[in-house]
């Protein structure tokens, strides 16, 4: 393991001061227990926080700001946050509307924040994402994991909390846009958790992990390497058919928003190439693509790999979506 | 139960987590994500660093400290399952002379606070699949009137079994649930620590006696 | 090599396809020859091209916009662009002021650029970006490599050709920036031409290559890994000692610009820890970090690794810097 | 110097650079970026792939086209470089009969135009350090009146000793020049590649005779 790092029980801390510094006129954060809360936030609104383990970087410290997230509560890498940190994160953000936990659908994640819901003196709900489809619908499953989609659930959200809804409404338009979007990601290789040291799966040369997670859980199945035509065909029906499972209808006019979404260790020019195949795809399929997003955004540390996520847009979803943002990973309009 | 045996299995249980290091982190690293072994590290030094300040406790304040404390330490799945047994099984300590049937029944309260927190049951390839068994083996055991050393290596027993019974399940909870088939063939890494933890517990009665 | 593509041969204009459909409303894509332009240019200004081997996504074309350039010709992967492609870019831009040419000074790209601009019909300037400074000053060079400060003297010199000022102008200002900016990388591992198949430099699993170029050109010296920390230091030294090397003056009141730059498979939690570590060092040195920017913005392929680069600010310098930008990869202000 | 001739060398080489891509290769990766060969490949085979169209051309105005294909398909820094060569050495024939002086002659405006453009001169471990003792042994021999197979074979033996006179000297341009003693132990690509070119073509009219 070659990482920038100094001792493994610091990197959390360090890259969070780095993260404050970088960012000093976006954010600040707070120790004891660990999160960050945005500057200026307005004195009536509904408070957006979300957290989760660290190593998705940018997500979720940098998508705190105007029109996005309040708050952030960094767990250790990979591992949920605790309820200590939402408490002392909605105490220092609360806005006289209640807050709106989004929170990816993880056992550890939902315990977490479910433990700091019940403690919690003011008003709020949850938003659960899941939007990952690589675990197919089945009996066996909790529940589906959320990924990547987070982000557009939590740009939507953050847009129209700062518009003024109420709590209701912001959770309503989160569980809304949760619904309307799938994911499945593909490692090319493991990522390392840097107090383990060592990679959390081993992979072949030729071989890739179809449906990964974003902590590198595995996924469908092990599968050859392929040309990227064939892998993002596999991807593509894996969506369209969670679409179907989820009744959500594709008619030739459906606009959607594309997220090609890197993991940590794939070049931008290969996530372009994928875009490319992808939005063709979905066009045959009656799918515009109205709406893209290419980069890192929910990445999962130093793995190789990438995740697509369909977001299918309605008009509601699309003005949230285009409105200005100021964060430290997603910005425009402003 | 005494406050100075806590304390003391509580640096016994340190240990017996380091020596494991790697088994614990290859079990989370093959149907999870790999921190199990640095989460269940982080919870047990928290732990043994508090011995000072737990010394003077009753045992149910003892035991609703560490809970409190683990729920602020660990994360992730393990953290608010092992939170909400101590602090459960310290609550059902609270007003009784902790017999050995008390132990029993506060161990079956913690336990039911995962099963309720973790909406899972026997089964579903997690720690439960050790707790559960073990908790109905020790009720048994001690409503029978058996002697704490046939518990404790009862207890051992059940426990090793569950833990191995996880091996051959299909995950319908936690992070392996999305694995199906795949899940086959590997031990539950919660189920392995909570074996561990029962196992240096009931070898540091047995030893005592 | 495990990579998204199809052929070797047609990753390039499958990126750059994929590249201009997620961002066509920046951008269009001209092929035979290659080169992307951007959409509503004012009629009368400087026009600004970059370009460059390609392999340094975002770097040229994910700056194409308002407040930057005007176009990009992106070679094949990492091997310089040819003067067709420029002669063509210019023609498509030029604007009645003349063409601002931007090029990372590499034998081929100066040699490229320079036939185009012989050939030009048009008036022209070239900016020469060279501030990398790992290769020691010294007379067995023909002159240092442009790295990663090349986007900050884009984005300063696209900003004041937007104000309207005249070709003489833009170039000063450019070359003012490349002169106050220098640069050094790290690599941790190798980045992989996708035509050549395999790694183009062994590196041992507890080495790192010091001031490596972004090519993966070797730097100045193979050595062992060590904590940020002290990678830290060594960089660090590394630019002060140029900037004396410069004369350029180190005064307490100094602001600077820090930009911590990803290679490509380095995750963004690494690079906001060595930002910590390199802003704090600075700060040691009576230099204060005014602007910030951590991420990937100039890299190479799916190399582990970063760089560090410091730009001494003034208020031209920093009034550029902040002013509105709007491309693919960087944005603010609008 | 036929134009059937030199469509015959262009494709010799093509083969030549192909069979060498492992050198070629290694070469860019130890002391620049790995790429030579590729660009050398895409030279070469954009050049056969045109000898319909330069068939019916004169020599001069086939050597010219060469260049200002290269020019727009290889890039990099061999690219401009070559490019210059040729188109140079097109120009140098236009009006004479292409005798072997012409030829030589040309030959070394081609490689004046590459100095010129790249800045460059013998020693600084570059493709100079093959095609300056090539171009001026070729004039030399040829004002001695040497015949054709006594040059080839001459001309084969200096451009060996120029490639690999390369691999002891520091690079003072191109991309290696950044590394000082570092660069030291390797031979320079393209002095490798005009090498395998200035081989190919002597011992084409060697074994033509
Ligand atoms: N819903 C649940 N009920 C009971 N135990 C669970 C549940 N979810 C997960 N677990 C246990 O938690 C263990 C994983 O813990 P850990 O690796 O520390 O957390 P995480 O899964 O968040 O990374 C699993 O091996 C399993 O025994
Ligand atoms: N200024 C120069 N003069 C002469 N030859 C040069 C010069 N710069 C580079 N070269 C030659 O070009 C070769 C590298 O070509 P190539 O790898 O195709 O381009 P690049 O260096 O742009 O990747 C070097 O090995 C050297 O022989
Ligand atoms: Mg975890
Ligand atoms: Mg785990
Ligand atoms: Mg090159
Ligand atoms: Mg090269």
């Amino acid at each position: 393991m070659k990482k920038f790092i100094n001792k493994v029980d610091d990197i959390l801390l360090e890259s969070l001061s780095g993260f404050s510094a970088a960012h000093a006129d976006l954010v600040s954060l707070h120790f004891d227990p660990a999160f960050i809360v945005r500057h200026n936030k307005a004195s009536n609104k509904v408070a957006i926080i979300s957290g989760g383990g660290s190593g998705h970087e940018p997500l979720h410290a940098g998508y705190i700001g105007y029109g996005m997230l309040d708050a952030a509560c960094p767990g250790h890498v990979f591992t949920s946050p605790t309820p200590d940190q939402m408490l002392a994160a909605a105490e220092a953000v609360h806005a006289n509307q209640g807050i709106l936990f989004i929170v990816k659908n993880y056992a550890g994640d939902v315990m977490n924040f479910e433990m700091a819901a019940e403690m919690l003196a003011f008003d709020n709900a949850t938003v659960y994402t899941s939007d990952d489809c690589a675990v197919i619908n089945s009996t066996y499953t909790t529940g589906r994991r959320g990924v990547a989609g987070t982000v557009i659930v939590e740009k939507c959200v953050g847009s129209l909390a700062e518009s003024g809804a109420n709590l209701q409404a912001c959770k309503a338009l989160g569980d809304k846009v949760n619904q309307r979007t799938s994911s499945i990601g593909v490692a090319l290789t493991s990522c390392t958790v840097p107090a383990a040291g060592r990679p959390t799966f081993d992979i072949g040369n030729t071989e890739i992990e179809m449906g990964v997670g974003i902590h590198g859980e595995p996924g469908r199945k092990r599968e050859q390497m392929r040309e990227a035509d064939a892998i993002m065909i596999d991807c593509v029906d894996a969506i369209l058919a969670d679409f179907k499972v989820k009744n959500l209808p594709l008619e030739k006019a459906n606009e959607a928003l594309l997220l090609i979404n890197g993991f940590g260790a794939t070049p931008l020019m290969e996530l372009y190439l994928i875009y490319n195949i992808a939005a063709k795809l979905f066009k045959q399929h009656g799918i515009n693509i109205a709406r893209s997003l290419v980069g890192n955004y929910t990445t999962a540390l130093d793995m190789a790999g990438a995740s697509v996520t369909l977001c299918m847009l309605d008009d509601e979803i699309k003005q949230h979506w285009d409105s200005p943002v100021h964060t430290a990973a997603l910005r425009w309009g402003c | 139960m005494k406050t100075a045996f806590i304390i003391l299995a509580s640096q016994k249980i340190q240990r017996e987590i380091l020596a494991h290091e790697h088994t614990l982190e290859s079990l989370d690293r093959a149907i999870g994500d790999g921190d199990h072994y640095i989460n269940m590290k982080r919870g047990a030094q928290t732990i043994t660093e508090m011995a000072a300040d737990l010394a003077p406790l009753q045992p149910d304040a003892v035991l609703n400290k560490i809970g409190l404390k683990l729920l602020s330490t660990i994360g992730g799945a393990s953290g608010p399952l092992l939170a909400s047994f101590f602090i459960s099984m310290g609550k059902s300590l609270q007003n009784n002379n902790a017999s050995t049937l008390n132990i029993a029944e506060a161990f079956a309260a913690g336990v039911l606070a995962i099963r309720q927190r973790g909406k899972a049951d026997l089964g579903e390839k997690t720690m439960l699949d050790v707790l559960i068994p073990v908790s109905n083996q020790f009720l048994l055991l001690t409503q029978q009137g058996r002697d704490t050393s046939h518990i404790c290596r009862s207890l051992i027993a059940t426990a090793e079994l569950g833990m191995l019974a996880t091996k051959d399940l299909i995950a319908s909870k936690g992070r392996a649930a999305g694995l199906g088939e795949r899940a086959i063939g590997h031990i539950d890494p919660g189920a392995k620590s909570c074996q561990l933890i029962i196992t240096t517990v009931c070898n540091l009665i047995l030893n005592d006696e």
